[in-house]
């Protein structure tokens, strides 16, 4: 895990009430940098969701490693966005495909927001960036 | 009738859904607008038909079917009952949505490029799309009644509206899922009836809180959904006024809607049969049946007065909160409160809101177009229904204060 | 797989209706061509729904419909599992009915007279009517496989007779439900494969007794009821190949399977979104859930066996009856008896069988041209499943053998 | 009740089991006339049966009486239809209208065969001959 990660995810993990959590969840989607308004295109937008998600995963062919952006127009979307950004970002595709975004929301008590059934993009994201990194390293 | 008494504790406890405990608070059920929860009476309706009675209806010489057939024509003769109309006028369909595609479809033949069709921006999608589709494939004319900047209707600019475009078809909402404001059908009826339309009705909302008659409201058609309205899910209801009904053109064709069957052709029965082809949903029908001696039990104006003091109590609380903007029109409403706090999004508030065991709602609800008309990305609903309490509503208010701490 | 036990008592006393009396007799139930009895799991399933886990699925963000949705799509990995194709290739409709005029309406705008169709003279209504309809509106020929005297198809001639005529698509029979005669497919698929036709094959007799491999089957289009495969009623199963399902035009329209709504056009949602409008059978949806569960535990190669030996042995003991004809084929069937004794009205056999209990249909099995084509005005038909026994076959013979001697 | 049912119905009336019950309805059947195939109109077919069924209501002019004629191709039906035969012909409309089928089948332990979910024309001949008498009447 990186240490991005475990910073980003300490607060959440030390909430014992819901409350708490969700709190701790809008914040750190407070910290996520607003996507400009040029980038919210139709096409980045995840299809299906009650909120607005948009995003985009790119690969740096320099660095090797995965670029991963998304903003959203609720505030839990995008803290839970936050989350994922701070999981897989600036990792190698040999890296990304070791980290199971599952097992850790779980941990976190989250894992109900990445059920299929649940149309917040979360998943969407997670599945597209799983793919990009399978496919970089076949 | 004398006034009866309404024991919802009695009532709240006929439904079992609303006993148990969500995220370790009890269930605050505010999402009835979607679907309604259902009485023991129609869960066990449903299981003694698999239990002990179950057998495929209609053409069965043995003791099952003969029984189920029997029951499944009982539940047709008091639908129409409810609606004070003829069992023959009564279709089965697999919900509100089904009914009304097929009756664009069995206009289809009929319709052309000088033909109007109206429906209004308060529709639901499942009265929106069907007739966009009918358009497409007739050339049909598909124009929109006006709505108030408070997604109500002024009755006298509609019936001026109706009367100048002159329809062959107006379909509208008895009550909008959205925002609960119940239509002012009767003016509309009677202006669309002056000029000879055809006019449907969208009961999906209204069929349960305003139990219409549909005799004296004079449509051609109206639809509703079992689920919403205490009854099991894969169930609609069409109700056509029988020469209306019968002279659309059949819809899905195979078994049971047949009279012979050539290899080369058909011939097919007379309405309602005409419309109901293949196994139907019999358990669905069975457990409606139980839905509606269950309604018939509650008496419909004490479940009206009931469901209007509750609304009127939350509307009172809801307009407490600083910060609130309220969407429905609160003088005539079936109990749906449709709101934002702020420029918050809906979803989040909808989230948190489940935290404390609350169902409600938040999005488009399936009618974008209104949304769009009142400058709205969505909304946050809570819809009510007869087996809510006071106390759902003071946990309700009390949780969204919390809800709203939490956003700051 | 190890050859696993077919207890029969347990499987009996998982079925509740079966223990019931009809008429003072232990009632044997030998109509499940029409419909099944339902094991208690499915209707524990159905009853645990409505009992506490009652939503309406999509778009809620609170708990309960949360839960709803994740039971109603791991329903349709199930069945994607069952038949070995995709989850997204897989629709729910209300019934094999549904889902045949679906695939008939999505090939509306693209057959014209050009266009061949060819079914076969053993097909149940619902695979003639919806076909007659789509060639009236097209102008496309529809014709039909050669059937033998005695209800079977010569595959080579069938085969030779597709070739010959070219059709755009081949729609099909897995097993006739007035005979249980099972279709050889796999040529016939061949054939038609090699002339890019589309194949859809109707699983409503098929789907239980044979769970077919669909993927390696190769049609485009399957389609099955769940109240033939011990499910609830009301809700019906297509299958399409992802490409070929995804290219048919939409058919019932509304909530759920749109994108976008304005009110002069909308955008539709991919398959198999696009085909499903509307609140879904939702309890349906679980309830049949169950039933593949429970069809897992007991696996379809010895549920085959069971029911083989079970048939054979009825028909020992039927021909051994004076006067008997029977109309089935004997050596590849699913399990249902097709017969008449000298030249009596089935009717009037049904109806002395009830008498002791005995649920047997009679008439023509929504199969007017194929008992046109036997000349014959109706049939006796005992339709058998798993769960019937050896001493259902005894009483259902030795109340025959009165029934006979009553008539003279 | 006019005689000629009484003695028809005497032996149903007298059956204890089911099996001998049926008998003699067959046996009734047996006794009622075949109607001559130019009759067998499918006019006169009522329609949604299983089993095929014709029937004539007609009225006599003369005597004032109404004129019930029908035929199956069932055994049982066939009986029933004698039974109501035995029960309506000859009757002038005042007559039929007090004369309930329904009590009638219900005694005979037949009732189920009246019901509106068995398509086996019973019902229908029936109600033909009410409303016709109905008619007759106003
Ligand atoms: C072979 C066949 N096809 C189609 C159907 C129609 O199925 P459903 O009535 O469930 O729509 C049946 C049911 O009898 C059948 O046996
Ligand atoms: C006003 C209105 N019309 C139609 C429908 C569609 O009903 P169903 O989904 O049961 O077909 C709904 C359901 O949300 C509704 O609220």
């Amino acid at each position: 895990m990186t240490n991005t990660f475990k910073k980003v995810t300490e607060s959440i993990d030390k909430a014992s009430a819901w409350q708490q959590k969700y709190r701790e969840i809008m914040l750190l989607g407070k910290t996520l940098p607003v996507l400009p308004d040029v980038l919210k295109t139709d096409d980045a937008l995840v299809p299906g969701c009650e909120s607005k998600v948009w995003m985009f995963v790119e690969f740096d062919l320099k660095e090797n490693t995965l670029v991963v952006i998304g903003d959203s127009d609720t505030r839990i979307v995008k803290g839970l966005l936050a989350i994922i950004l701070a999981l897989y970002n600036g990792l190698t595709p040999e890296q990304v495909v070791n980290i199971d975004a599952y097992e850790e929301f779980d941990k976190l008590g989250l894992i109900s927001h990445l059920s299929a059934s649940r149309g917040n993009g979360i998943k969407a994201m997670v599945d597209k960036i799983q793919t990009m990194a399978q496919h970089k390293i076949s | 009738m004398p006034a009866l008494e309404f024991d919802i504790n009695k009532i709240k406890n006929d439904f079992p859904t609303l006993k148990q405990s969500i995220n370790d608070n009890p269930l605050v059920y505010l999402d009835s607008a979607a679907t309604t929860q259902k009485p023991q009476s129609v869960i066990d309706a449903i299981n003694e038909f698999y239990t002990s009675q179950n057998a495929n209806v209609h053409r069965g010489r043995h003791t099952l079917s003969e029984h189920a057939t029997t029951l499944y024509e009982q539940a047709r003769d008091k639908t129409a009952d409810y609606f004070n109309v003829l069992s023959k006028e009564i279709v089965w369909t697999k919900g509100a949505t089904e009914a009304i595609n097929l009756v664009g479809n069995g206009l289809r033949s009929r319709f052309n490029k000088d033909d109007t069709i109206i429906i209004s921006a308060l529709e639901h999608h499942a009265n929106i799309v069907p007739w966009q589709v009918l358009s497409q494939q007739t050339g049909a004319k598909l124009i929109a009644l006006p709505v108030n900047d408070d997604g109500t209707l002024n009755i006298k600019q509609c019936s001026d509206f109706i009367k100048q475009n002159k329809p062959s078809l107006l379909t509208i909402t008895q009550a909008s899922n959205a925002l609960g404001n119940i239509t002012n059908l009767e003016p509309l009826i009677k202006a669309a009836k002056e000029i000879n339309s055809l006019v449907l009705i969208d009961g999906a909302q209204g069929a349960m809180h305003l139990k219409p008659d549909l005799r004296e409201l004079n449509c051609d058609f109206y639809v509703c959904s079992s689920h919403k309205m205490l009854g099991p899910t894969g169930l609609g209801v069409l109700y056509g006024r029988y020469e209306a009904l019968n002279a659309l053109d059949v819809y899905q064709t195979g078994g049971e809607m047949i009279d012979k069957v050539y290899l080369t052709h058909s011939t097919y029965r007379p309405a309602p049969a005409k419309f109901e082809t293949g196994t139907p949903n019999i358990a669905g029908v069975l457990g409606f049946s139980a839905a509606l001696d269950y309604l018939d039990t509650l008496h419909s104006s004490n479940i009206q007065q009931y469901e209007n003091d509750l609304f009127t109590y939350a509307v009172e609380k809801l307009v407490s909160i600083d910060g609130i903007t309220i969407y429905s029109n609160l003088s005539n409403n079936i109990g749906t409160l449709s709101f934002n706090f702020k420029d918050e999004h809906p979803y989040d508030l909808a989230t948190l809101l489940d935290g404390y065991g609350i169902a409600v709602r938040a999005g488009h609800h399936c009618a974008q177009p209104l949304m769009t008309h009142l400058g709205l990305n969505g909304t946050l609903r809570a819809s009510f229904c007869f087996y809510n309490t006071h106390k759902d509503v003071d946990i309700f208010i009390n949780s969204l204060k919390e809800c709203i701490d939490l956003l700051d």
